[in-house]
């Protein structure tokens, strides 16, 4: 079996080809996979379709990726921040197409395609803008809205460590999307901060299993 | 009753001392955050960041800011003992089975029916964005609002029709405000409390709403 | 807040009424909370609806709870085991109602009442008997059937160590059915092997919190 | 080819070497279980079970016997290095969702378009009982069955259309058999082995189905 370990970043996210849709994890910097962002932009994929809970901060990573113009959608929960700005101008010029999606509604799409659920009802945004055209339903009174399973080509995400095999393990709050992003992409590369042995990792702490994980690189800080 | 208006940390003192013992508790990201600041150790009340937290302790200080561990503002967090941490879907499925007790969020409006409008000020070039905001409006057992009664310009922001694009539908249970606090009812809107020269009256004529008087 | 710790099993069950939905957690005897259904059955609740992997095995725990005529109907993937004489009696004498799930499919529905989804479009059991009566839809080409959420009033399962807030870490195989109907019923009591201190248990190594754990018993072996 | 039928023992040894290398499994209770006789170290194949592990390893036996630790058949295995553990939701989800590699299969009829029939008899009597073989059939990239070829009367398994209630609509790639392999392609079913005295014409006549011949 060739190894999920690659020895740089640039040869980890370079099977990423134009028109890709790529999830990257992360809330704020929390579990946001910098390298891997940083190695999409050298690499210099275009096209690309982006799913992450914000739309880029300041300069760098996706804001960056966002400004050279290699973004031609983006599905996230939050996009406008006080240092947006790089967002907020490709999309008030027209340039970046954008999907509102609300942050639970986010992570359960995820987890749905990764599951392979066809879709789910869910109560969330039921009545509000983020509904409009979307299939409703009452159901034992409560109301629903029917959401789709939001697949990728990739995922981007960090965790703290892995094996050879793949088998992570997150740390505090940088956990959040990592799991179910590594669920729902074809390919997914990891950025960690320490690849242990094969067997280091408690069998019940592991909380994405290497199935789910095919490149590893180590990113130390 | 009597006396001023409510300043905001003693709306958030009021908002704490109504959460009952043992809660589940999500606060919103800006004035509902200061609700922390009055929950004493008696309640033990267990506060959840949707971004994968149950347990969350007090903002961190100096060396004790790990960028691994922040809460839904993006502010650096500590941890309680007892505290746990899962992934993103795990987290809002806690939200939005129906787990926490309690959600405290600010609002831009409320209507007399309990919808919530706080995403999206309809303005015509905003971009929109949502975080997580629709998912604690319908998720937790109750929610609770924290706001201004009056806009800038001193319209009400209890409403009987929401002007602003809705967060969630019925799903408002209590609101605080400055002048007085409000129960959303089967009945209708109910005052419970008012402060300084607030009174049901004077706020019937604010709202346009034939609000129910309940203050003791 | 009043502690959640039970000082017996017969005092943790009482709460369960008559005509109650309970689950009941394990996948045979791993992660069964054995010591539970025994209070159970002498607590004396009747007319139960089940919902457990199996429909019980041998003359013990489920099965003589069903030979008891205590359960009006069982929910589970699979009733029909070499030992499952009980069952099968009553089954055949239309003294139990059963409902039939794919395995998957139950885990799934489980997991949807404690997510709060209204129900989900589930690949598994399209074209056979078990989906028939059940919509069914076409999604980007491939065929699933519309599948509802498993409330309960009480689940009952079994974990490795709790600590007195409910946080609660599972042993091997027999994590299975518990963590999802711990966040399905309204109430969940737990068997555990062991109650250690608040803060005992590594925040990243909790597979239950405690927000979804109501009591807790310990049974030792 | 030559020689005769394939023995269970054979069969399995056939599937074995079939599972491509670094694959994830899942083996079916009963006869698939024995195909983890014959996978290779060098084949790094890891083996799932439904009940929530990946990287299972062989039965346990003795002083490894642990209550805790069980495979779909409920019967006590062992870890292997590398391996985890996670809750039901998860390891269906896992299965469903593409991820395992292939899945191996006992069946009681295959059709020609690769339905799968494992699961019921039909018998009127019969008490009814899935547990995962419905998430199995549409869940793994590949499914193998493994079975004889005909029933006790003689009466071939593969068939034009099933008999038995379905498991899984247009599921199955490819039949080990004493007799044949056949795999089930877009253009019809093909005999890619045979064994003993079968020939692709004697298995045309025993199925009624027009097996396209592709024995080297």
């Amino acid at each position: 079996m060739p190894s999920k370990i690659s020895d740089s970043v640039l040869s980890a996210v370079s099977v990423i080809p134009d028109r890709a849709t790529v999830m990257i994890g992360g809330f704020g910097l929390a579990g946001q996979p910098q390298a891997l962002i940083d190695g999409l932009i050298e690499h210099g994929a275009t096209d690309l379709t982006i799913v992450n809970n914000n739309a880029g901060n300041g300069d760098v990573g996706l804001a960056l990726l966002i400004k050279l113009g290699r973004v031609k959608k983006i599905i996230c929960s939050f996009p406008r921040q006080v240092d947006s700005h790089h967002f907020d101008e490709a999309y008030r010029a027209g340039k970046i197409e954008l999907e509102v999606v609300p942050q639970g509604n986010l992570a359960e799409r995820i987890r749905a395609a990764g599951a392979g659920i066809g879709g789910f009802f869910s109560p969330t945004g039921y009545g509000t803008l983020l509904a409009e055209g979307k299939e409703t339903r009452t159901i034992e009174g409560k109301n629903y809205v029917l959401e789709s399973p939001i697949h990728a080509d990739f995922a981007l995400i960090k965790a703290h460590k892995a094996d050879p095999l793949g088998n992570l393990i997150y740390r505090k709050t940088a956990r959040n999307f990592g799991p179910v992003m590594a669920t729902a992409a074809t390919q997914t590369i990891v950025q960690v901060s320490e690849i242990v042995e094969v067997g280091d990792l408690d069998p019940e702490h592991i909380i994405t299993p290497g199935i789910f994980v095919n490149k590893i690189v180590q990113v130390t800080a | 009753m009597s006396g001023a208006p409510l300043s905001r940390a003693e709306m958030a003192q009021r908002v704490a001392a109504d959460i009952p013992v043992g809660a589940f508790v999500n606060l919103g990201i800006g004035i509902p955050t200061s609700v922390s600041n009055y929950l004493t150790a008696e309640q033990e009340v267990t506060l959840h960041t949707e971004n994968g937290m149950l347990g969350m302790g007090p903002e961190a200080h100096g060396d004790e800011v790990d960028p691994d561990l922040i809460n839904a503002g993006k502010i650096a967090v500590t941890e309680l003992p007892g505290c746990s941490y899962f992934h993103h879907a795990d987290s809002f499925a806690m939200m939005r089975g129906g787990h926490l007790d309690i959600a405290v969020l600010g609002a831009f409006q409320v209507s007399a029916a309990g919808d919530l409008a706080n995403w999206h000020t309809g303005a015509p070039d905003a971009i929109p964005a949502v975080g997580g905001a629709m998912d604690l409006a319908v998720g937790a057992k109750q929610v609770f609002v924290m706001m201004e009664l009056t806009t800038k310009s001193g319209a009400a922001k209890i409403v009987e029709q929401l002007t602003y694009p809705a967060t969630g539908l019925a799903c408002v249970s209590r609101i605080y405000t400055e002048q007085a606090i409000f129960d959303i009812t089967p009945a209708g809107v109910v005052v419970t409390d008012v402060f300084g020269e607030a009174t049901v009256d004077s706020l019937r004529e604010l709202t346009g709403l034939p609000l129910l008087d309940q203050t003791a």
